[in-house]
């Protein structure tokens, strides 16, 4: 038996996924802070998953956590590769100094 | 009862504190506090999972997340000398724009979300089998082919964060033996041909030339 | 009876002939080539004269029967096949003998030209071809034979492909002969619409039921369905056979090979409209419009081209503007519905002006290839089977009692003045005056050629190449070998005596039988047969009768200008330059043509091309990518590269997304 | 024997030769090209065997394969061929065992790629034409452009990408609306099956609409004015091979999309609007033979010369109803039709020839210059030989092929309106005239320079080429009978099918 309401899952994870928001604002510069950001929104994402899926009675939920965690890992490993190699290659990871994108 | 009210203490104390660290996370100014920040996120979270009985999957994440994203994070940051001073530039700029933005998608969404509208009562775990059965029991027949699909992801992932973050050493000797095996005599001897003239008649043609 | 088999072979012999001497280059050689050709001619002739016995005095009936079905569609069936009556046979046995008379002729012309196996091939084909629009009886077949023997012609017209004037006179007869054959096809289509089928057999024997049909061309005004598929049909016969407007392509055409003027440009492919018009009688019949516009067409040709051939002094182009002429003399007779008088004109006319152009030709050998006639003149002693043939032929043409062209061009004179349709006395009057006309071009030709004075020169040592200076010749000119003079002799014959013989059977005894269909009210020759008492008599009237007068006063003008008093001919021309100009000037016909459809065609394709296709359609769809691309341009300024800045866009986009369904509801 | 997936091999097996053909590799040049060849020619024996097998009497349609496909939209892996689609899929793999025999020493470069992109290109043709699926026909209907867009791309001229992609994406922007059409007619129905589609009862309005929405897709592909520029462009830059199945078969592709989808499912509308394809068709036949007349380029007057000859095909497609309703002669009509399949038919041999002929003097010379070139008659006579059959071919000479659907056309379209047939027949001239002013400045005359002086003779291989198209364009024309025998029911049927209204 739980007996915390579903709406507290809720409110947790809106609350988290809206500091990831306003962490992206503010560390606009640091793509690792940025990633992680990113990280925060989609545990914030999985929370809800869970949640639904235990009060729902639907495995799918949680089945789509697992793999959102995979792939989450996957991105995150690429993601840093490329920051490596990113800071290999131009000795920086400033956000600001990277606008290739443009062309 | 007493069970009940204990499971909301614990809720409200972990929700609290992944709050807590999640606002570390974006505020701190020292990468590697983050990073540890970050960490502390995902435990109370995965705290938070484990009391909404979804045993497997917190356990995942603090597995998965904690002890291997979080280091990957952590071996990265130490690992580039990275400048933080000009990162932290606008700071404080952004701040209120930052804020703003997160409490206007946050009343937004709690108030599409209808906080109340929600109150779905929680019912008995299913026939009194374990999450990690009733997970398994989906994932390996409704999913198998999804399941298939992420393994692939992530060996696909694994491939390429290697691939590009390689550095081929170019002044380091070794062999390749494909090119080895595969060469033909054309490849090894080059036919030149050439006029059968004296070397001095050679010279001077090139002189002329 | 006759076979079917027969018939095949009878087509198909020279087919095989032209593809063994066409596609076998060097394994049968020249002589090769040229012995297959006329071995599989020689057994078509044969053929058709096996076919011509038959017919007339086996007492076989008419063959009309499929080879194989080409076309089937529902219940509409098109075969391949052969009709064979008494008109095919005629034309049969004169097409093959011209045809092999010309095989043999060609061994001794075209002896030193590289082409020589080429040309081979192409006659056999042009033989095939022929055959095939002959036989045909159906009108798909007709059409297959009328367009294969344009192509033939075209192939030879410009068989010296290295000259620019050949290759153009080649294109120029094409294009033309295919603004005769749009009209062709239209006449087809219309025979279909109007009995569902294109067997000759049956739309001949339900030609009555035209008479009162009509079809809306253009909207509220009702034309007669008779007169509409005659007069289209006769669109293509008047390409074929050079009629006026259609003409400007026969002289021209003069740039092929001399045998080839004589077989396909004088004796037979030209006459194939005749032979057409004669065919479809029964339909022509139900049309008096039509008649009448064969009838003025015809004899607008016969007259004015022939008052072009006065002035021309290429020795060929003379003999082809006499060619349009006497075409002119044959439409006229189908005009008045005396299509017996057509064709027999068709049959003497093939044999007499065949042996003129090939005498011509042996002319032209002789003089090394000039055909300018003011620089020969006195070929008489040099070449005495030549001057005699070219004599026979000419007195043939003329009408001089006795010849064949007299029984059959007398007739068609007679035929006009007899006809009461509209147009009959215009007609009368022209063909009359044509009689003038032909006798002077004739002994024009046959003065300034063979009589007078050696105009040319005999420059021995001078380089027999092309570039050779008018008039100069590297050897005298001397009588051609004798596969060059039997041939002509050969055609001599006939041209002489065919007339005695046959008229009487092909013009008032019935010969042609139910080939033929004339309407009684238009019956010009049963109204003359009272007056007919057998050659012998109407020789002997001749000499009562305008149009021998009229050639009298030619012949006399000609002898008195060209042979006695040669100044004169360049007096009248100055005295009346206008008229001379426009004769000379063919019209100006050829100009108008040429810059009416040739240049306006090129420049309505520049404009279509340059204006409306790249300009407008081209450019609405260029434009279209160069508007895409401009506005992409100015959008692009959106894209900053800042990774915040899509992240900032993303995050307002979702905080507006998010209040719209907070705003509106979920629902 | 008759049990066997025949399609289904056909469709597939060039693909899968393709896939070995890659495997080859790029250093194995001579095992591509057999390899490629092997795969052509048993396809094309297959195709025979499919044509053996296809019993001509009855009609309708036969061999027919079903198989799941996409279940949750009734979509449904459904083939099979009537008379009209048999004879365009011999043409099909009869003109890619030339096309590959064309490109034989021709293309140097990659060689395995072009190979395979051919043999996919021929079993995606052979698809087009086999299926009974109206999303399985825009599969493959589409996925035509891919192999098409990489051998302009790569193997093209000098312009060749401003040609592909102009190609691709006009191409691709017509075939957006098929799609709206083919899925407003999924919303409709609830399949994808064409005989469902064509039995479907649609209103007027909604008639119309799909009506234009499958015109445009289908008048680009064919292509009829004034949606045809990019033809000329594409033909100019693509290699020989390329302009060949281009000509030859992928704009059969258009047409035969009229026939299978706006005059079955929309008969009423394409009635209604019959006259607009009409005119258009007819403005292709003469302002086309204008524009034809004075191209500088040879490929570009041939590729203008074929949107004049589709213009026929669209024109004996649709004067259907005038001849059925106006004149009540479903003879006629039927005439007109079947005119319009042969002349899809001989218009692939005789453009396909050509383009072969064009290929062959830009090996030699390397530009298609119409001035460059001069006297071929004396440099390369059999060659010259071959020019003027194909080039009276196209202007429609009796006996050839291109004459037989033309002379049908016509013959039909008189007892339509006769201004139609005037202004059809006019092609006699005007087509005569810049195929032989082509002929004139090319063939005939002297040669203009030292190198096209110096051409030499073809060899065995473009010879066996040229022949085989040549046999295929006397054949079809001194004896069309078979041809029009294998479709003549299925025509027939189609007429009857046409010309039932699906209003009341």
């Amino acid at each position: 038996m739980i007996a915390i309401p579903l709406s507290w899952y809720i409110v947790f994870a809106t609350v988290l996924f809206c500091i990831a928001i306003a962490g992206i604002f503010i560390n606009r510069k640091n793509v690792i802070v940025l990633l992680m950001c990113i990280e925060l929104m989609l545990l914030a994402v999985n929370t809800n998953f869970v949640a639904f899926s235990r009060y729902l009675h639907d495995p799918a939920g949680q089945v789509f956590v697992f793999f959102i965690l995979t792939v989450a890992a996957a991105e995150s490993a690429i993601g840093l590769a490329i920051v490596v190699l990113m800071f290999r290659n131009r000795r920086t990871i400033n956000v600001d100094e990277i606008d290739t994108l443009r062309y | 009862m007493n069970h009940s009210i204990f499971q909301m203490v614990c809720f409200v104390v972990f929700a609290v504190v992944a709050v807590g660290a999640a606002l570390a996370v974006v505020s701190v100014k020292n990468t590697v506090h983050a990073v540890l920040a970050l960490v502390l996120t995902f435990f109370s979270a995965a705290c938070l999972w484990m009391l909404a009985e979804a045993e497997f999957l917190a356990l995942a994440l603090v597995v998965v997340y904690v002890g291997a994203v979080m280091v990957l994070f952590l071996f990265v940051v130490m690992m580039l000398d990275i400048d933080l001073e000009p990162m932290r530039e606008g700071f404080i700029k952004y701040l209120p724009i930052g804020i703003g933005a997160a409490v206007i998608m946050l009343v937004e969404m709690l108030g599409i979300v209808g906080v109340k509208t929600l109150q779905i009562p929680a019912g008995a775990n299913p026939a009194g089998a374990s999450n990690i059965e009733w997970l398994g029991m989906a994932l390996f027949t409704r999913f198998l082919l999804p399941f298939e699909i992420a393994a692939l992801i992530l060996t696909v992932g694994l491939v390429a964060a290697v691939v590009l973050a390689l550095r081929v050493r170019t002044f380091s000797k070794h062999q390749n033996p494909a090119a080895q095996s595969a060469v033909r005599a054309a490849g090894r001897v080059r036919m030149v041909k050439m006029a059968a003239t004296p070397p001095a008649a050679s010279s001077k043609q090139e002189s002329q030339a | 009876m006759i076979s079917q088999t027969l018939l095949v072979v009878l087509a198909a012999a020279p087919l095989v002939g032209a593809l063994i001497a066409g596609l076998g280059r060097k394994q049968v050689g020249r002589a090769g080539a040229a012995a297959i050709a006329i071995i599989s001619v020689a057994l078509s002739f044969a053929l058709s004269c096996v076919v011509f016995y038959q017919l007339v005095w086996g007492g076989a009936p008419v063959f009309d029967g499929n080879v194989y079905t080409w076309l089937e569609v529902g219940k509409l069936t098109i075969g391949i096949g052969f009709l064979v009556d008494r008109l095919t046979a005629i034309m049969l046995v004169t097409v093959t003998f011209v045809s092999l008379m010309v095989h043999i002729y060609t061994i001794g012309y075209m002896r030193d030209d590289p082409g020589f196996q080429r040309f081979f091939a192409y006659i056999a084909l042009f033989t095939f071809s022929m055959l095939m629009l002959v036989l045909a009886n159906n009108f798909l077949q007709l059409f297959v034979g009328w367009e294969l023997v344009g192509l033939v012609s075209y192939l030879l017209i410009g068989f010296w492909f290295e000259r620019p004037t050949a290759s153009a006179a080649a294109l120029k007869a094409f294009i033309v002969n295919r603004v005769g054959d749009f009209g062709f096809i239209l006449g087809i289509a219309a025979v279909l619409y109007a009995f569902h089928t294109l067997d000759y057999s049956t739309v001949f024997a339900n030609a009555d039921s035209l008479s009162g049909r009509t079809i809306e061309v253009v909207g509220g005004h009702p034309w007669s369905l008779a007169t509409l598929i005659c007069l289209l049909l006769f669109v293509g016969a008047c390409g074929k056979s050079a009629q006026v407007p259609l003409h400007v392509w026969l002289p021209d055409s003069m740039e092929g090979p001399t045998p080839i003027s004589a077989l396909i440009h004088a004796a037979t492919m030209v006459t194939a409209g005749i032979f057409m018009v004669a065919r479809m009688s029964p339909l022509y019949e139900m049309s008096t419009t039509a008649l009448s516009v064969v009838l003025i067409v015809g004899a607008t040709t016969a007259f004015f081209m022939g008052l072009v051939g006065i002035v021309q002094n290429d020795i060929k182009r003379v003999i082809a503007y006499s060619t349009l002429s006497q075409l002119g003399y044959m439409v006229v007779a189908l005009g008045v519905s005396a299509y017996a008088a057509g064709i027999f004109h068709l049959m003497t006319h093939a044999f007499f002006k065949a042996l003129l152009f090939l005498g011509a030709g042996s002319v032209i050998v002789a003089m090394h290839h000039e055909q300018d006639m003011r620089y020969m003149g006195g070929l008489r002693k040099r070449m005495p089977i030549t001057w005699i043939t070219m004599w026979i032929g000419s007195l043939a043409l003329v009408a001089t009692p006795g010849f064949s062209g007299f029984y059959s061009k007398d007739q068609i004179i007679e035929a006009v003045g007899e006809s009461h349709i509209f147009g009959a006395t215009y007609a009368y009057w022209c063909v009359l005056l044509g009689v003038f006309v032909t006798s002077l071009y004739s002994f024009r030709l046959l003065y300034m050629t063979f009589h007078g004075k050696e105009r040319f020169k005999v420059v021995h040592g001078a380089h027999d190449s092309h570039d050779h200076h008018q008039g100069m010749l590297a050897h005298a000119p001397k009588e051609s070998p004798w596969v060059i003079t039997v041939p002509l002799v050969l055609l001599a014959i006939p041209s002489v005596v065919i007339g005695w013989f046959t008229i009487k059977p092909l013009l008032y005894g019935g010969w042609f039988g139910d080939s033929i269909k004339v309407l009684p009210a238009h019956d010009v020759l049963a109204a003359m047969a009272h007056e007919f008492h057998g050659p012998w008599a109407m020789f002997l009237h001749s000499f009562i009768s305008a149009p021998f007068w009229i050639a009298v006063a030619g012949f006399a003008v000609a002898t008195y200008v060209y042979l006695f008093n040669p100044a004169l001919a360049d007096r009248a021309a100055r005295m009346f330059l206008p008229v001379f100009k426009m004769l000379t000037r063919k019209y100006w016909v050829d100009e108008v043509y040429y810059n009416l459809f040739a240049r306006g065609g090129i420049k309505l394709g520049r404009l279509f091309w340059k204006g409306t296709d790249v300009g407008v359609f081209d450019g609405a769809v260029n434009g279209a990518a160069f508007v895409t691309e401009r506005s992409s341009r100015v959008l692009r300024r959106l894209q900053t590269g800042f990774l915040y800045h899509y992240a900032f866009v993303m995050i307002v986009g979702l905080v507006l997304l998010l209040g719209g369904l907070w705003y509106w509801g979920l629902r | 024997m008759s049990n066997w997936p025949i399609l289904s091999v056909l469709i597939w097996l060039p693909c899968a030769g393709a896939i070995l053909v890659l495997l080859a590799g790029n250093a194995r040049p001579r095992l591509a090209r057999w390899l490629t060849m092997a795969f052509t020619v048993i396809t094309f024996a297959l195709s025979l065997v499919m044509l053996s097998e296809y019993q001509a009497g009855p009609g309708g349609f036969q061999l027919q394969e079903m198989a799941r496909w996409i279940p949750g939209i009734n979509s449904s892996y459904h083939l099979g061929v009537d008379g009209i689609a048999v004879a365009l899929i011999v043409l099909t793999t009869f003109t890619s065992i030339l096309v590959i025999g064309g490109a034989w020493q021709v293309i140097k470069d990659k060689v395995h790629q072009y190979m395979a992109a051919m043999l996919v290109l021929e079993g995606l043709l052979i698809g087009v034409f086999a299926v009974m699926d109206a999303l399985l026909f825009y599969l493959f209907f589409e996925a035509i452009l891919i192999p098409m867009f990489f051998l302009i791309g790569v193997w093209g001229g000098p312009r060749r990408v401003y040609a592909t992609l102009k190609f691709f994406i006009y191409t691709f922007f017509g075939s957006i609306f098929f799609l709206i059409g083919l899925l407003y007619l999924y919303h409709k129905a609830g399949t994808f099956d064409l005989p469902t589609l064509w039995a479907l009862p649609l209103t007027f309005k909604e008639q119309a609409w799909l009506f234009f929405s499958f015109l445009i897709a289908f008048a680009i592909k064919t292509p009829m004015v004034p949606v045809h520029t990019w033809l000329p462009d594409a033909h100019v830059e693509a290699p020989t091979g390329g302009s060949v199945i281009l000509a030859a078969i992928m704009l059969k592709v258009g047409t035969y999309g009229f026939i299978r989808f706006s005059l079955p499912i929309l008969p009423d509308a394409s009635e209604y609007f019959a006259w607009l394809v009409i005119v258009l068709s007819l403005i292709a036949i003469i302002y086309i033979g204008y524009v034809a007349l004075v191209q500088p380029d040879m490929k570009k007057l041939v590729a203008y010369s074929s949107i004049a000859h589709m213009g026929f095909v669209t024109l004996g497609l649709f004067i259907v109803y005038m001849l059925a309703r106006q004149q009540h002669d479903v003879q006629m009509a039927e005439l007109g039709v079947q005119g319009a399949v042969v002349q899809m038919i001989s218009h692939g041999f005789v453009s396909g020839a050509l383009f072969t002929c064009i290929g062959v003097m830009y090996d030699r010379l390397h530009t298609r210059e119409i001035a460059a070139y001069g006297g071929l008659a004396k440099v390369m006579p059999w060659f010259a030989a071959f020019w003027v059959l194909f080039a009276m071919a196209n202007c429609g000479l009796p006996f050839t092929s291109g004459f037989v659907g033309e002379f049908m056309v016509i013959l039909s379209s008189f007892t339509a309106n006769p201004w139609i047939a005037l202004f059809a027949a006019y092609s006699l001239i005007i087509g005569a005239g810049y195929t032989l002013y082509l002929i004139k400045r090319i063939v005939w005359g002297t040669t203009p320079t030292k190198e096209a002086a110096a051409m030499p003779e073809i060899n065995t291989r473009e010879g066996l080429v040229l022949g085989a198209f040549a046999v295929a364009v006397l054949a079809m024309g001194v004896y069309p009978w078979p041809l029009m025998h294998l479709m003549d029911s299925s025509v027939s049927q189609l007429v009857t099918h046409l010309l039932t209204s699906k209003l009341g």
